[in-house]
């Protein structure tokens, strides 16, 4: 046992420090709670990197440090931390991309009277996150999983004094719960079963053999082993964490946020929590996989959701018109790529995917706060243009981030991981409706960031805030360019031909292989962004459009391009037939499974099928909380209805107690029929 | 037969030192205070009060351990740690009381609730169906004048009114469940009775007068449906009655109605599993328990009154704590508690920062709360940790309240077995919860204070009330072992 | 049927009225004295079952009967007090409009 | 016996029925007294003399205190006692929920087991509980005296007039 593995706790404590000093400090204490976050963030990430310096020496060993932190009932309930190759990089990562989204935001928030709350709220949300990351035990993992949600609400509804932030964070807040609730039951169910939540425990943790071979042969109703009904019951918290189909309705609306908090939340920490929860706990998810007589996998499931949702989010982020909301659902689709990655079974191309992506998509982010910034808070991408001369900086930076997003080959790291992912879809050897999604999903990503890039930097100014527009300040742009340098770099650490993430993570030796092999594939994809990035251009790129309320260049093109993708009515039937109905079946979907396995427990709860099933419905409506509302206002209803019972009359109440008396003791009698 | 008169005495020293307490606080009021302006005679009465209670609390922790008095009174973990946690509770309430609007006659208010206190000490030890009668009479008829004590507001006596109408009529049950009891099984000693019921079985009548026991718990707990009294009184009453209302005597009456269900009626159970119940009182109190879980949480939602919302939200706990209670035979009473007692520690809490916010102005509505963290940031804190703690949000006690309750309630096997429905529909409710308990959050940390809002000067003993309340919930919450490890 | 069985009876079916009487009436006193009459009823149990109890154990009915009417005398003092308390405010005792709390 | 215990138990129902119906309130109360007699009987009845003392000192007492107040209290508001609608509306209820509850309590007797040992009837001497009181019962009767004196307290205090801290006009 490393002895040196105790002192993670340091990692996430760091952070709570300075959450701490940012609560207590004054209100013009700006210096100071600024200054303590990113010290404690550097802190941070140096012991992050001894941390990953250690794990690498030896990649296949799990590091635990576990204490007994009280008992219950007959049993202990331990703690622990654990050190392996896996949470070290996310260590490294979280850290480093939260070091530089905090250096960020000195510039971004400057102006806001609640600065130094904002980085109150900022290191507690860093700490939570390192918290879930260093944990050996699913219950530390969830306390920390809960106070990212409760970060992320203090976060997103940072700008109170909007209506639409304070509703945002609450939706973000309840529907990651909604998640939560199953994430919680399969932990109790764990315990309950397996008498521990440890994951590595010399032997006894719920993730080594002995442990899951139990799991994987008890065999309940329908077939079903307990492992996939655990496995199933926790991947409902990363669904709802990570925004996957159907709970991902709350992680646009999050953009309500200061965009920092939008960077932190889609690149670095929350999203990516539910996909580092399943490829931490992969040993448990993949313990169904020999039984074939199973009627479900877990894996299978993760697949599935992240399949439709890697192709949803891409599809809607075509039609949408915020910058920042076009990120939100690209994150969405992205996202899906990595469950999808860690349901085909290759968790490693996940966690690729999910490093690369957190350096691309928090750039990305970082850009759009940049524009925002200097655009005085427009961020309608109708209403800019023009941008590419006045903020060549972001403009460089941001173009590097689209074109990782995008996957341009060989140079860029989003294209090495996204190879990765479909190279595993395209092996899985249950459907390849996965990698056909995946390779639909990529054409999607190009054409959508193309428009983006054409519609915000390119042509002329279309408002006055966009013609005033000048360069964010060097602290602003500097951490944009060291991200663009890592969205770059960190692709060559898992190419084929030098594949030493996967090694590392794996902790066997992985055979390097020619760049070329696999090369149908990877000509494949690359003809098809190639279509998409072409299909955005000739769309957006040829015919800059010259006003804000011009139309969409889709409906005013040319009609050789009617032949080509169809007229933009026809567009609107494909988003119909895709998006919409998608999204339909996804509240139907959402409604019926709901009213079976929750509401046929009890009655009442189907009312949260429709709850769920009309948050999506939301999503299409556009307006962005009207369903949310609805839905809880007719539980407000139901509640009014038992309020109005009491009527403040004591016969009332007094005449319940003698019928509640009578009810219950025929219950007693006639149960105890003789 | 010699009756052990020292014995008792020992066994009671806490409650004599209390019953000392209030007369002292009585006769020191009528002759030395007597001079002296309200506000004053309130500091004094209080600080006799508080050394009354700690004085309890030292011969709690030294006094002698179990079955006292041939059986009358059990001081098993149960009754001393329910005893223990009943005075910490009755000294929060009394810091609240500090910072409170004064009564009219505050010497007898504070005398009123050590004898309150008096009868839930004794509720936590008694094993006598006598004893449990009269101690639960005591404590209830201090309760009723506590919250009929504000003569200046109607919905004080209107709220005391119904009050005690209602618990008379769940007295009323109660008396005649202990008759039909003292009939079937011939005795009034639990470990008597116990053996007898063994012997006999389910018999009809025995079962009926059990459900006239749980009459009377679902008043004592505010379980529905026999929590219809909780809104009103929660709101008519004065805020450190509603204090101790919410607190101390749910923590007692669990205790109590534990002991009596279980070491009692332990043959009486029941399986609420099986598709057609067989005979026994579980089945009853998981309908009650569902009952009080769905119509806690959600007519908690409708609440515009931050007091009635705390009472729909105490009804809701109520049903969580049944699953407690239902558990307890398997898993032992520790989960019960320490459920019980830190949902205490987080309801003081939340009325001391009502009453506290009272001296300044209005707290009547949640939206009266806008713009507490500007008005008083510790507060407005302290409220965010019992609010936080009551919504069950880690590492706050509210959590580990509910996990190991939960935790027990699935022991009784597994999540398809009895209770377990029951915990996922705790636990999905708890989602509901959240929204209410989220509104009321917001309104505290997050919206701008009214335009005439004033910052709130609170007294420094109420604010080491609070403090000592919210750091209570912390640390048992980062480290529950303090409360389980009694057991 | 047994005299034990018909005592009992008795004693359910007093029990029953004074319900009854508390549940329809609207005077708050009257309310009060139904309640009463049940607990009445439970003590007839306690003398009844004490008088036929197979082996008489010493008084405890008894016993149990007489603290009860202490109880009871106590609760009838602190329930007056308080119908007191609510014609001070409202200037009648009807209990149907003792109803400013609700909802 | 069975005889007289059948009038006892008719004559304290029919008169405990009928104070609950009549409009009057003095009639009511005085009707309750015979009711109360009753029980009284019933204990004389079953051998419990100072059960039976007690309940007449005591109920007597409480009788002639809710007289007081209730004549006080309401001889402004004669209107107190029309039935209207809503009222009738309650009785049927309160009828309703009665005769359930005693629809359950008769149905659990007729099933159940009561044990009867044909047992002369038991005798116990004042002596004989002023001991069980010192005895077994020296904590309940501790308790009982707490009570009494909450009940003092708290009767002083809620019913005391406006005056500042004086016990006013209290029973």
């Amino acid at each position: 046992m490393e002895p040196r593995v105790a002192y993670l706790w340091l990692i996430p404590a760091l952070p709570l420090l300075a959450a701490g000093v940012g609560c207590v400090a004054p209100r013009n204490g700006r210096r100071l709670a600024a200054g303590a976050a990113i010290a404690a963030m550097l802190g941070a990430l140096v012991l992050s990197c001894f941390a990953l310096h250690l794990a690498l020496a030896d990649p296949s060993a799990h590091l635990v440090y576990n204490f007994r932190w009280f008992d219950l009932g007959n049993g202990a309930v331990r703690l622990g931390l654990l050190l392996d190759p896996l949470n070290g990089l996310m260590c490294v990562m979280v850290s480093l991309v939260g070091l530089l989204i905090f250096i960020f935001s000195l510039g971004y928030m400057d102006a806001d009277e609640n600065f130094t709350r904002f980085f109150c709220f900022l290191s507690l949300f860093a700490a939570a996150m390192l918290c879930v990351v260093v944990a050996n035990s699913l219950l530390l993992l969830f306390i920390g999983w809960e106070l990212v949600g409760l970060a992320s609400y203090l976060l997103i509804g940072f700008w109170f004094h909007r209506p639409a932030a304070a509703a945002a964070a609450k939706k973000a807040f309840i529907t990651t719960r909604i998640g939560d609730l199953g994430f919680l039951l399969g932990l109790v169910w764990l315990y309950d079963t397996t008498g521990s939540l440890l994951l590595y425990d010399g032997g006894n943790g719920v993730l080594e053999s002995h442990v899951l071979g139990d799991l994987a042969t008890q065999v309940l109703a329908g077939g079903l082993a307990a492992s996939t009904a655990i496995g199933l019951l926790i991947f409902c918290g990363a669904v709802g964490k990570s925004g996957q189909f159907p709970l991902h309705v709350w992680l646009p609306d999050a953009m309500e946020g200061p965009t920092p908090v939008s960077a932190l939340i889609h690149a670095a920490t929350m999203v990516a929590a539910g996909v580092f929860l399943m490829a931490r706990i992969f040993p448990l998810a993949a313990a169904d996989q020999g039984l074939a007589a199973a009627p479900v996998h877990v894996l299978t499931v993760v697949a599935g959701i992240g399949a439709v949702t890697a192709l949803m989010g891409a599809a809607i982020a075509v039609a949408q018109h915020d910058l920042k909301r076009i990120l939100a659902f690209s994150t969405v689709s992205q996202l899906g790529y990595m469950m999808l990655a860690l349901g085909v079974g290759s968790w490693v191309a996940a966690i690729f995917h999910l490093l690369t992506h957190a350096f691309f998509k928090a750039l990305l982010f970082l850009g759009a706060g940049s524009v925002i910034h200097a655009a005085h808070h427009e961020q309608d991408i109708r209403n800019l243009g023009g941008l590419r001369s006045p903020m060549r900086a972001t403009y460089a930076t941001f173009s590097v981030g689209m074109m990782a997003l995008t996957g341009v080959p060989f140079v860029f790291s989003g294209f090495w991981s996204k190879e990765a992912i479909l190279h595993a879809a395209s092996e899985w050897n249950v459907s390849h409706l996965p990698l056909y999604a995946g390779l639909a999903g990529v054409v999607l990503t190009a054409f959508y960031m193309t428009r983006l890039l054409c519609e915000v930097f390119w042509g002329a100014p279309r408002s006055p805030a966009a013609a005033h527009a000048h360069e964010s300040p060097a602290v602003m742009t500097v951490p944009l360019v060291v991200l663009a340098v890592g969205a770059v770099a960190l692709g060559f650490l898992g190419t084929p031909a030098w594949p030493w993430l996967q090694s590392q993570l794996t902790g066997e030796a992985v055979p390097a292989h020619s760049l070329l092999e696999g090369g149908g594939l990877m000509a494949l994809s690359i003809v098809l962004v190639a279509t998409g990035l072409g299909a955005g251009w000739a769309l957006y790129g040829r015919r800059l459009r010259a006003t804000a309320g011009a139309d969409d260049p889709l409906a005013a093109a040319a009609p050789r391009l009617f032949a080509f993708l169809g007229a933009r009515m026809k567009l609107d039937e494909l988003y119909a037939a895709t998006v919409g109905r998608l999204n339909t079946f996804a509240a139907a979907l959402a409604v019926i499974l709901d009213r079976w396995v929750w509401g046929g427990a009890v009655g009442f709860l189907a009312r949260f099928g429709e709850f769920t099933g009309s948050v999506n419905r939301g999503v299409d409506e556009g307006g962005l909380n009207a369903g949310f509302d609805s839905i809880s206002e007719r539980i407000r209803g139901a509640g009014r209805a038992y309020s109005r019972a009491q009527t403040g009359e004591t016969h009332g109440y007094l005449r319940a107690l003698a019928v509640a008396f009578v009810v219950l003791a025929l219950l007693a009698l006639l149960g105890g029929g003789q | 037969m010699n009756p052990d008169y020292a014995g008792l005495f020992l066994a009671l020293k806490p409650e004599t030192a209390l019953v000392v307490g209030a007369v002292a606080v009585l006769g020191l009021d009528l002759s030395v205070f007597r001079r002296h302006a309200a506000a004053e005679r309130l500091r004094l009465a209080l600080w006799v009060a508080s050394l009354a209670v700690l004085t309890a609390g030292v011969n709690v922790w030294l006094g002698p351990r179990g079955p006292a008095f041939g059986g009358v009174l059990m001081l098993d973990h149960l009754a001393v740690a329910t005893r223990l946690g009943v005075l910490v509770l009755t000294l929060l309430t009394l810091g609240v009381a500090r910072g409170a609007a004064v009564p009219h006659q505050p010497a007898e208010y504070v005398a009123v609730v050590l004898f309150a206190a008096t009868g839930l000490m004794l509720m936590a030890a008694a094993q006598q169906l006598l004893l449990v009668f009269l101690s639960l009479e005591l404590a209830s008829l201090s309760l009723y004048v506590l919250a009929g004590f504000d003569r200046a507001r109607p919905e004080s006596a209107e709220a005391a009114l119904k009050y005690f109408l209602f618990g008379g009529m769940a007295s009323a049950f109660l008396l005649f469940g202990f008759s039909l009891i003292y009939g079937v099984t011939g005795s009034i000693e639990l470990p008597r009775i116990a053996a007898q019921v063994s012997l006999q079985g389910a018999d009809p009548l025995l079962m009926v007068a059990l459900v006239m026991v749980l009459v009377a718990f679902g008043f004592k707990v505010a379980a529905a449906p026999f929590h219809l009294w909780a809104p009103d009184v929660y709101q008519g009453a004065p805020t450190p009655s509603a204090a101790l209302i919410a607190s101390a005597s749910k923590l007692a009456g669990f205790t109590l109605f534990t002991r009596l269900l279980w070491p009692g009626f332990h043959a009486a159970v029941g399986n609420v599993a099986a598709p057609t119940f067989g005979p026994g009182w579980l089945p009853t109190v998981a309908v009650v328990s569902a009952a009080s879980l769905l119509l806690g949480n959600l007519a908690a939602l409708a609440q515009s009154s931050l007091r009635r919302l705390l009472a729909y939200s105490a009804i809701a706990h109520a049903g969580a704590l049944l699953l407690g209670v239902m558990a307890a035979g398997r898993s032992g009473p520790a989960p019960l508690f320490y459920y019980a007692s830190t949902y205490g520690l987080a309801a003081v809490g939340a009325f001391g920062v009502i009453s506290a916010m009272e001296r300044g102005g209005r707290c009547e509505y949640i939206t009266d709360l806008a713009g507490l963290h500007r008005r008083s940031p510790l507060l407005a804190g302290c409220l965010a940790v019992f609010i936080l703690s009551l919504a069950g949000i880690p590492p706050l006690a509210g959590f580990f309240g509910k996990f190991t309750v939960f935790a027990a309630a699935l022991r009784l096997g597994g999540v398809a077995g009895p209770a377990g429905w029951l915990a996922i529909l705790a636990i999905a409710l708890s989602t509901v919860a959240l929204y209410y308990y989220l509104i009321v959050l917001k309104q505290a940390l997050i919206a701008a204070p009214a335009a005439d809002a004033r910052p709130i000067r609170v007294p420094r003993t109420t604010a080491l009330t609070l403090v000592a309340a919210a750091g209570l919930i912390v640390w048992f919450g980062l480290d529950p072992a303090q409360l389980l490890g009694l057991f | 049927m047994s005299p034990l069985q018909l005592c009992v009876a008795f004693s359910s079916v007093l029990f029953a009225v004074g319900l009854t009487g508390a549940l329809a009436r609207s005077n708050s006193i009257l309310v009060l004295l139904g309640i009463e009459l049940m607990l009445n009823a439970a003590n007839l149990n306690f003398i009844a079952f004490w008088r036929y109890s197979p082996a008489p154990s010493p008084a405890t009915g008894v016993i149990f009967v007489i603290f009860a009417i202490a109880v009871a005398a106590a609760e009838t003092a602190v329930g007056l007090a308080l119908v007191i308390s609510i014609y001070r405010h409202q200037r009648n005792i009807r209990l149907q409009e003792a109803t400013r709390l609700k909802g | 016996m069975t005889a007289v215990l059948a009038l006892i138990a008719l004559a304290t129902i029919g008169t405990a029925a009928a104070a609950m119906t009549r409009r009057s309130l003095l009639h009511s109360v005085l009707l309750l007294t015979g009711s109360w007699v009753g029980v009284a009987a019933f204990y004389l009845w079953a051998g419990a003399e100072f059960a039976a003392f007690a309940q007449v000192l005591i109920y007597v007492g409480a009788i002639s205190m809710a007289l007081l107040f209730a004549v006080l209290l309401t001889r402004r508001s004669r209107e107190d006692f029309a039935p209207g609608p809503a009222s009738r509306g309650r009785a049927l209820y309160a009828i309703l929920a009665g005769a359930a509850l005693a629809g359950v309590l008769l149905a659990a007797i007729a099933r159940g087991s009561l044990a009867v040992a044909p047992s002369p009837v038991p005798t116990v001497t004042v002596r004989q509980l002023g001991g069980q009181l010192m005895g077994p019962h020296a904590a309940s009767l501790l308790v009982v005296g707490v009570l009494l004196t909450v009940a003092l307290i708290g009767a002083v205090v809620l019913a005391a007039g406006t005056g500042p801290g004086k016990p006013g006009d209290a029973p």
